[in-house]
């Protein structure tokens, strides 16, 4: 329990996919104008993140490992997760618009966005079993959440702040990025 | 008619305002701080008043030269680079070297302060920003700490702050050793009186206090986030097991809840958000003193919350008049 | 026609999997050789770093990882001109910014023979240092960090601050490798079987703790506690001139990430008579070992309140596990007083 | 013993020993006025008068349309000149009638009328035959305050004396002249409601007119409970809903309306002004306001005929000094700058200031501290910092949430502020900004 | 070798299945959609990168479809994309070919202010704290609110106080008439030729105008009078041109004493 | 010649994925502590991407439009394979720093975005110059942080020590925080240039991107 909780805090804060490991930024910078709406990316993000770590993990450990094909990784786990994604949002679009138009409008911004992948590699790269890998996905996933919705927050009130015309837009959004990081390095060593 | 030689003026309004301005506020906050820095020239020499001055002429000159070279109107005159630079080297050891507290406070007052638009624009606290940065980029001199020249025992265990004996492991009896004290009460009136190795103006808790009464007392501060801090702090710190008056004694809490936790601009306006802010930056700290890598978390317990202030802002209180929305039956 | 669309796709779609994938296959083919190769090397490299006189390495699987946090990779035994010169381990377990990579090497005689840092991926400029060839914890002697356990013994201390220097500002860096390479060189030197003579007491004597006694024998009904988590072992009588002296207790409990066991012997007045710290898995433990620490105990009175910061003083460094240690030593005197004043034993 | 009042709140300096201790003078009648046919909160008037007809002081020249409006009167004798649009202090150029004065003192009152013997129908149509409007400032048609719906039971009338805008004194010296007149119009304003209970509130600097009323209430009660309260001298405790709350302890409700909570307040002015026009027939001609301000060598309290313009006073009635740089009307809190002295008074004007360059400084605007001084003095407990924040940020909506229309812009966040910023002015333009968008959805609606 | 057909065998198992299921999905799932968006959603590069601020590209071309947002905002697809975006729209919009023009002239120098203003400066804000600022209450109060709303910097104030329309950029969205607190912004076709007066001031009285503004609309008539065509009567005090009737013989802008009148397109939609 | 050179300066300047576009921001700012860790990625990308251009624009029309996505990500996902093992392989030392960045460059988004608009659509040659343009345009970014942040971070350049020995590297620029803080002010400095060149002669920057567009927009009706 206590090392599920371990890696759980570690992804979640420490290692906070955005502010600390600079993955997923794209989608981090364009869908945070408005809360709701990083809500609903980073619920959907968390969904196929979790789903894809339970599809990728059991495809390495079951299949790829014990035939020696470890260097189709790449390949096998991007073209799944792609699949998926898109079985998924047709799947929505038809049975359950209402959550689609919560959620799955998001997923189509999904398929690229690194995150998901990062986790798939590294629950590899740390030699999580699959439980860990589950609980390992779900915290990246809330780790990218929470950073949304920090800088959403802070970008309400950038709208009052009379920003220097060169740093208008994105500059001010990796400016203020940084300093919710610098924030954020309180964390570190929090779990050892 | 008359009006060629009256020229009269319209205007929205009131047509009266206060001759209380942010200057005066920023002046408040100045003077408030001066037991502090006393202290600081007391228990740690002349050099304090060094760093300090060199702190707060940077922070003035960088605001003044950023905003000339914006061409935007510069507002040094109301006093709050002042107090950012102020603020930044009394969070400082006192053996910092000067063209560090230099760039700490320039890099405070601009990265932290005017890319986003000046005194009002930013979101988080300038002075514990530049802190933070320091802190990671000169950790030797960040943590190089000077005993109080008038501490009752000097040996090697004094260089550490009395959190940076714990954090290695060592006990309370190690730090009351370290200060010269006998017991736990002669222990909490040396942390009181700040006689004791630290930042330059965290150490005493008499003098802090003083300029925080000054402060509640011309209504320039509100209590609820520092109480709200320091209580928190209080009673996760005995939840560790640790020392609660201790904890509160020692390090940053109180220069941080009373000084930085009620920075106007990045703290929550709204009385929940008060509270909320307070305790959170309690925990936080406790937290991180005591599972993080530093032995102090005041800076960024402080830091962390700040940046949550645009959520805490969201709690707004019960308007005059107020009535809760009747539901209406289906 | 629909069915056959479908079908189509997936044809199309397999094709180009099909040529995706045997491509790669081919690659992987001509690269996977030179990457064995590589890593061979570097491993060889490594190997003749911590041991430069061995003329070969014979991969061995008689070392055996303590705990589970720390991983094994190989071990080597290190073949001089004149038989075996030592054994090298390849492990990595966790730093503070993820898992470090290193190899050590402990001779015949117990002594590390040198330790190379692989892969760190601490905060880098402070404890990414660990690994850098250029950083010097002694600028004197162009000492590195890893540098500085080579000549040391598997049984010293490996405290950090104090038989080990720190890399500045990087405490945590510091003192997860120490112990890191204080765990692989142990684990190595207990497959030699030197067992160098850690300060652990290798048959820990219950008649130490009870000094008054003559006789000691094991008790008809085991004392227990009632603090959860604490489970006494073993209970053993002390008798001298056949009336009940006193009794000791070896009883274990969970510390601060790992286990610790103590022997405490306790007089039928209830004070403690003696205690030793058999093990402590922790960490960060090792230094409770140290018998100062137990040392305190004696002469307390069971049923007192033994607290860490105000009648037992923590070793330094061990805090939390010196408190752990406390409260076990604390609820076995307690439990051992109990089972005399029953007359169960 | 703290005495009653509200919330929030600010202290600024009163200002008010230059003309308190100064009798109202009349002014003496002046060669023409400007009346303007719409004086009150509500519909427009239509004129019952032509050019060259010649009007009777006391005679209705304007009529009410549509309700909620007052009927105004000729407050002078003489000619209607001509009947175009003029500058009014309510910042529109509104359609006014212009009468010569033909020297003549003639008066054309209405009838007395008992009003606690007629029938509840007559005494209002009374009221709004006499238009009589509040007299605080915000000029609502008292026919219509004092008719509430019947569902809404008034057990509560209070006269305010509270007066908390600096420099004025009108309704102080009004008590301290006329304390029959104004206990008698509580009387009728409490018989006409239905009231049980009617208090005289005062602010704590006033107190001294205390027992000048209380001397009254044996004359002129009518069997009315009669009681009088001091509440604490704070802007704005003048202020309706602040003074029910202070002394009553109910809140008016978001968005509801003082009779929900069964309480009515009528300025002392206003009281007068229906004693006259029961009493003694009188429509609302007249009215009393303080002339202050730096710039006035003469501060002092007058009363005027309605639609006297103010350059017609000086400089028999009042000097200025030369340095004048803005004229005020009403309060320096509520009150509005207007652009020219040839401005009339109307039956809202409590008071004419006249400004100093130094007095009427501008500051320059910096960024919200975000300090909460504001809401400290937000007497609606509102969060005056982050509306501000919201309608800078163009997001009205949001501001609506905090408590937009909750505003009364009692001006009290704007005094405060150290950083200067209009917050008063920016809520009622952004009220304004809501009721665009509002008129806009509806109609998309549609 | 046996590397190789182990590859190969579990990349066709993968690729088929896939490939099926999706096709299979496709067919199953299919949700009828709005030909326009699908027209925007091809033009957009479908990086999905979501810099737009919308979920993904085709989040976006259905708001772009649903005239909820401006076309301009995707950042992969660039200037490009969004030019060839707006020509899709502009072929179904009628709004493109309008421009904003300033129904008045009062300038600095023709109509006086009533004193000097001070306080928040914006138009909306001059005018419900003192109702204005110039002499004039129907005048343009040329604080220059619809020049900060403008999302297209198309009007500038000028010189002589009063904002000027750029009738290059100015598409005609109708921001700014929608901002003016004074109503004095209206759109006109690009197309439409005639007479225009150029005066909003409605007081009725004629010394009135000529006090409060030089260039004002004096009540005279003389172009109701002068128009050959009958083309112009008075509405609420301020002089209409019938433009069907209207011929653009430029009698009635040489004839008004004041200058109010101005051709459309000679003087008003000029490139 | 003159068009290809078009585009590429396209994907070098006018439309420079960092600073312009803004996508693939993830890799820039995480490999970029070193100048030599930037180079490796810059190089990595560039060669991803001027291969699936390559391949994709010549398989263009051979790619049923409703599976148009997994076949892109096969194509893109072979090369990163086929560069990834080649840098264990050659490179093991800047394989092993970069990390998970490398696998990562198969959802880079400028390559799966250049893929989709413009090879998907183009002729070979013109997407192999725009992989070329943009994958330079890429790397001379990378480069560009890296040398501030090594520079000031560690007080070396491509490991060689620069900086004198009084100076104090000011670590927090290696950390993440400053990563992003070098980000935000090159851009906003790329910002700031960008537009006083606008400024300065109208909008003729964009023009020049312009001139690929005719055949673009006959391309797509064909």
């Amino acid at each position: 329990m206590t090392d599920l909780i371990k890696i759980f805090v570690a992804a979640f804060l420490i290692n906070n996919i955005i502010l600390m490991r600079f993955i997923a930024l794209c989608s981090y910078i364009g869908m945070t104008s408005d809360v709701g709406q990083s809500v609903g990316m980073g619920l959907a993000v968390t969904f196929v993140t979790v789903m894809a770590s339970a599809v990728t993990w059991p495809i390495y450990y079951w299949i790829l490992k014990p035939n020696g094909l470890e260097f189709l990784e790449i390949l096998v786990f991007i073209v799944v997760i792609a699949a998926l994604v898109q079985l998924v949002e047709f799947y929505l679009k038809k049975s359950v618009p209402t959550l689609y138009h919560a959620m799955g409008i998001y997923l189509p911004l999904i398929t690229t966005n690194c995150a998901i992948l990062a986790v798939t590699f590294d629950q590899i790269t740390f030699n999580y079993n699959f439980v860990q890998s589950i609980v390992f996905s779900i915290a990246v996933s809330l780790g990218y959440l929470l950073a949304m919705l920090l800088l959403a927050g802070v970008r309400q009130r950038l709208k009052n702040s009379p920003i220097p015309s060169f740093m208008m837009d994105t500059p001010i959004l990796f400016l203020t990025t940084s300093i919710i990081a610098v924030a954020f390095m309180g964390f570190a060593g929090l779990i050892k | 008619m008359e009006n060629k030689t009256m020229k009269l003026v319209l205007s929205g309004a009131p047509h009266f305002v206060t001759g209380y301005d942010i200057q005066k506020t920023m002046g408040m906050v100045i003077i408030a701080l001066l037991p502090a820095l006393a202290g600081g020239v007391y228990f740690f020499g002349l050099r304090a008043l060094l760093v300090t001055a060199v702190s707060i002429v940077s922070a003035v000159a960088a605001e003044f030269l950023f905003r000339k070279a914006l061409r935007r109107e510069t507002h040094v005159t109301d006093l709050s680079a002042v107090v950012t630079g102020m603020l930044l080297a009394l969070i400082l050891p006192v053996s910092s070297p000067l063209w560090m507290a230099a760039i700490g406070s320039a890099f405070a007052i601009i990265v932290a302060k005017e890319l986003f638009g000046g005194l009002g624009g930013n979101f988080a606290n300038p002075a514990l920003v530049g802190r933070a940065v320091l802190l990671m980029s000169w950790p030797a001199f960040m943590t190089r700490w000077s005993p109080s020249l008038h501490a009752a025992v000097v040996d090697a265990t004094t260089t550490a702050t009395p959190l940076g004996i714990l954090k290695l492991g060592g006990t309370i009896t190690d730090v009351m050793k370290s200060v010269g004290a006998s017991g736990k009460p002669a222990l909490y009136l040396q942390m009181f009186l700040g006689n004791h190795s630290g930042s330059i103006g965290e150490t005493s808790a008499l003098l802090l206090l003083l300029g925080a009464a000054f402060l509640v007392v011309t209504r320039v501060i509100d209590l609820r986030t520092p109480v709200a801090m320091i209580a928190a702090t209080f009673v996760a710190s005995w939840l560790f097991g640790q020392d609660p008056t201790f904890s509160v004694l020692a390090g940053g809490i109180l220069l941080g809840a009373f000084f930085m936790a009620t920075d106007y601009v990045t703290t929550p306006v709204t009385p929940i958000g008060k509270w909320a802010f307070g305790i959170g930056a309690g925990l936080m700290t406790v937290l991180i003193r005591q599972l993080g890598n530093f032995p102090e978390g005041v800076t960024y317990g402080i830091l962390l919350m700040n940046v949550l202030v645009p959520y805490l802002d969201k709690i707004i209180p019960r308007k005059f008049g107020f009535v809760k929305p009747r539901k209406v039956n289906a | 026609m629909k069915r056959w669309q479908m079908i189509k796709l997936g044809l199309i779609l397999a094709v180009y999997t099909i040529v995706g994938c045997v491509g790669l296959a081919f690659v992987y083919n001509s690269t996977s050789k030179t990457i064995a190769q590589r890593q061979e090397a570097d491993l060889q490299a490594g190997l003749h770093e911590v041991f430069p006189t061995a003329t070969g390495f014979t991969p061995t699987d008689k070392v055996k990882s303590p705990n589970s946090t720390i991983v094994f990779d190989a071990a080597y035994t290190a073949d001089g001109p004149s038989g075996s010169l030592g054994i090298a381990v390849k492990a990595h377990g966790p730093s503070y910014g993820g898992p470090t990579t290193l190899i050590v090497g402990v001779s015949t005689d117990g002594t590390i023979t040198g330790v190379k840092v692989l892969e760190n991926k601490d905060t880098p400029g402070l404890g990414a240092n660990a690994a850098n060839p250029k950083y010097y914890v002694d600028k004197a002697t162009k000492t590195t960090f890893p540098g500085q356990f080579a000549g040391k013994k598997v049984s010293d201390a490996f405290i950090v601050k104090q038989d080990v220097t720190a890399i500045t500002s990087a405490t945590i860096t510091s003192r997860s490798i120490t112990n890191l390479v204080q765990a692989v060189a142990k684990a190595a030197s207990d497959a030699l079987g030197t067992a160098g003579s850690a300060p652990v007491p290798s048959s820990p004597s219950s008649s130490a703790v009870l000094p008054s006694a003559d006789t000691v024998r094991p008790s008809s009904r085991a004392a227990t506690s009632s603090v959860p988590g604490v489970s006494i072992l073993e209970t053993l009588v002390g008798t001298k001139a056949g009336t009940i002296v006193g009794a000791s207790g070896k009883a274990t409990a969970k510390s601060y990430d790992g286990d610790v066991t103590v022997l405490v012997g306790v007089s039928t007045d209830g004070t403690i008579t003696g205690v030793q710290i058999l093990e402590c898995t922790d960490s960060l433990g090792s230094p409770i070992l140290a018998p100062e620490f137990a040392q305190q105990f004696v002469g307390k009175k069971a049923g007192t309140p033994l607290e860490i910061g105000t009648n037992i003083d923590a070793v330094s460094g061990a805090t939390l596990s010196s408190r752990g240690a406390t409260a076990l030593v604390k609820a076995t005197a307690d439990a051992l007083v109990t089972a005399l004043a029953g007359g169960g034993l | 013993m703290s005495l009653k009042t509200f919330r929030g709140g600010i202290h600024p300096p009163e200002h008010k020993e230059s003309t308190r201790d100064l009798p109202i003078e009349r002014v003496p009648t002046p060669k023409s006025v400007v009346i303007h046919l719409t004086q009150a909160i509500g519909a427009q008037n239509q004129p019952l008068v032509k050019v060259g007809d010649r009007v009777v002081k006391g005679q209705m020249i304007g009529d009410v349309q549509a309700c909620p409006a007052a009927t105004v009167h000729a407050s002078i004798t003489g000619i209607v000149r001509k009947i175009e649009p003029a500058p009014q202090s309510n910042l529109k150029d509104g359609m006014a009638v212009f009468i010569e004065a033909d020297g003549t003192d003639e008066t054309a009152y209405m009838a007395p009328l008992d009003a606690f013997a007629c029938s509840r129908e007559e005494a209002i149509k009374r009221l709004r035959d006499a238009g009589i409007v509040g007299m605080g400032g915000a000029s609502f048609p008292t026919d219509v305050k004092l008719a509430p719906p019947a569902d809404k039971p008034i057990d509560t009338i209070i006269a305010n004396g509270a007066e908390c805008e600096p420099y004025l004194t009108i309704d102080y010296r009004t008590m301290m002249e006329s304390p029959a007149d104004v206990v008698e119009g509580l009387a009728i304003a409490a018989h006409i409601v239905g009231a049980t209970r009617a208090i005289v509130a005062i602010e704590s600097n006033k107190a001294d007119a205390l027992p000048v009323i209380e001397q009254q209430f044996a004359g002129h009660s009518h069997g009315i409970r009669m009681g009088t309260i001091i509440a604490a001298t704070k802007y704005p405790e003048g202020g309706e809903k602040m003074l029910m709350k202070a002394i009553t302890g109910r809140e008016v409700p978001s968005k509801g309306l003082p009779f929900d909570i069964g309480v009515i307040c009528q300025n002392v002015g206003t009281l007068k002004a229906i004693k006259e026009a029961f009493i003694d027939g009188k429509p609302l001609i007249e009215r009393g306001f303080t002339v202050s301000g730096g710039a006035c060598k003469t501060p002092k309290n007058l009363y005027a005929p309605i639609g006297t313009v103010i350059a017609d006073l000086i400089p028999d009635v009042i000097q200025m000094s030369d340095d004048v740089r803005k004229v005020i009307f009403g309060g320096p809190m509520m009150g509005v700058t207007v652009p020219s002295l040839q401005t009339p008074i109307a039956k809202g004007t409590s008071g004419v200031l006249f400004f100093t360059a130094a007095e009427s400084k501008q500051y320059e605007e910096r960024l919200c501290i975000r300090c909460g001084r504001c809401a400290n003095a937000c007497p609606a407990q509102l969060m005056p910092m982050l509306m501000n924040a919201a309608l800078d940020a163009n997001d009205v909506n949001r501001a609506d949430a905090i408590g937009l229309v909750d505003c009364f812009e009692c001006g009290a966040c704007s005094y405060v502020c150290p950083a200067r910023i209009p917050l008063t002015q920016r809520f009622k333009l952004g009220k304004d900004l809501l009721r665009n968008q509002r008129a806009k959805e509806a109609r998309h609606g549609k | 070798m046996k590397i190789i057909l182990e590859t190969a065998i579990i990349a066709a198992v993968l690729g088929l299945l896939i490939g099926v299921a999706l096709g299979f999905f496709r067919e199953k799932f299919a949700v009828p959609s709005d030909p326009l968006v699908d027209k925007i959603r091809a033009i957009l590069p479908g990086a999905n990168c979501g810099a737009c601020g919308f979920a993904g590209c085709d989040a976006y071309a259905i708001a772009v479809a649903h005239q909820t947002t401006t076309p301009d905002r995707c950042t992969t697809g660039g200037k490009k994309a969004g030019d060839q975006i707006a020509a899709l729209l502009g072929l179904t919009s009628s709004a493109v070919d309008q421009i904003a023009v300033l129904v008045c002239q009062g300038s600095k120098d023709k109509a006086p202010l009533k004193a000097d203003y001070e306080g928040i400066q914006s138009c909306r804000a001059a005018k419900i704290t003192t109702g204005g600022t110039k002499l004039c209450q129907w005048s343009c109060i040329g604080l220059g609110d619809c020049t900060r709303i403008c999302p297209f910097d198309a009007l500038h104030m000028g010189d002589d106080g009063l904002p000027h329309v750029d009738t290059v950029k100015c598409t005609g969205c109708g921001k700014c008439v929608d901002a003016c607190p004074q109503n004095v912004l209206t759109r006109v076709s690009r197309a439409k030729k005639g007479a225009m007066p150029l005066c909003s001031n409605r007081n009725p009285v004629k010394s009135k105008v000529i006090a409060t503004c030089k260039i004002g609309c004096i009540k005279c008539e003389i172009c109701v009078k002068s128009c050959p065509e009958g083309a112009i009567h008075m509405e609420r005090g301020l002089p209409v041109v019938d433009e069907h009737l209207c011929t653009s013989c430029g009698i009635c802008v040489a004839k008004c004493p004041t200058k109010v009148f101005k051709l459309i397109e000679k003087d008003i939609v000029t490139s | 010649m003159k068009r290809l050179f078009g585009v590429f300066v396209n994907g070098l300047i006018i439309e420079n994925p960092l600073f312009i576009i803004m996508i693939g921001l993830c890799s820039s700012m995480a490999v970029t502590t070193t100048v030599a860790n930037g180079i490796g990625m810059g190089v990595a990308l560039t060669f991803v991407l001027v291969m699936s251009e390559l391949i994709i624009s010549l398989f263009r029309n051979l790619i049923p439009e409703s599976i148009r996505m997994p076949i892109f990500l096969i194509v893109i996902a072979a090369f990163t394979t086929i560069m990834d093992l080649e840098m264990q392989a050659y490179f093991p030392v800047l394989s092993k720093s970069m990390g998970v960045f490398i696998p990562l460059v198969v959802v880079n988004c400028i390559v799966m975005g250049r893929v989709e608009a413009f090879s998907s659509k183009q002729p070979v040659a013109d997407s192999v110059v725009d992989g070329l343009g943009m994958g330079i345009g890429y790397t001379w970014v990378l480069i560009a942080l890296a040398v501030v942040r090594e520079l000031l971070g560690n007080g070396t350049l491509l490991g060689f020590q620069i900086m004198p020995a009084s100076f104090s590297p000011m670590i927090f620029f290696i950390l993440p925080p400053g990563g992003f803080l070098v980000f935000s002010l090159w851009m906003a400095a790329s910002n700031n240039l960008r537009r006083k060149l606008l400024a300065g002669k109208k909008p003729e920057p964009t023009q020049d991107s312009c001139c690929t567009l005719p055949e673009n927009g006959s391309a797509e009706k064909a």
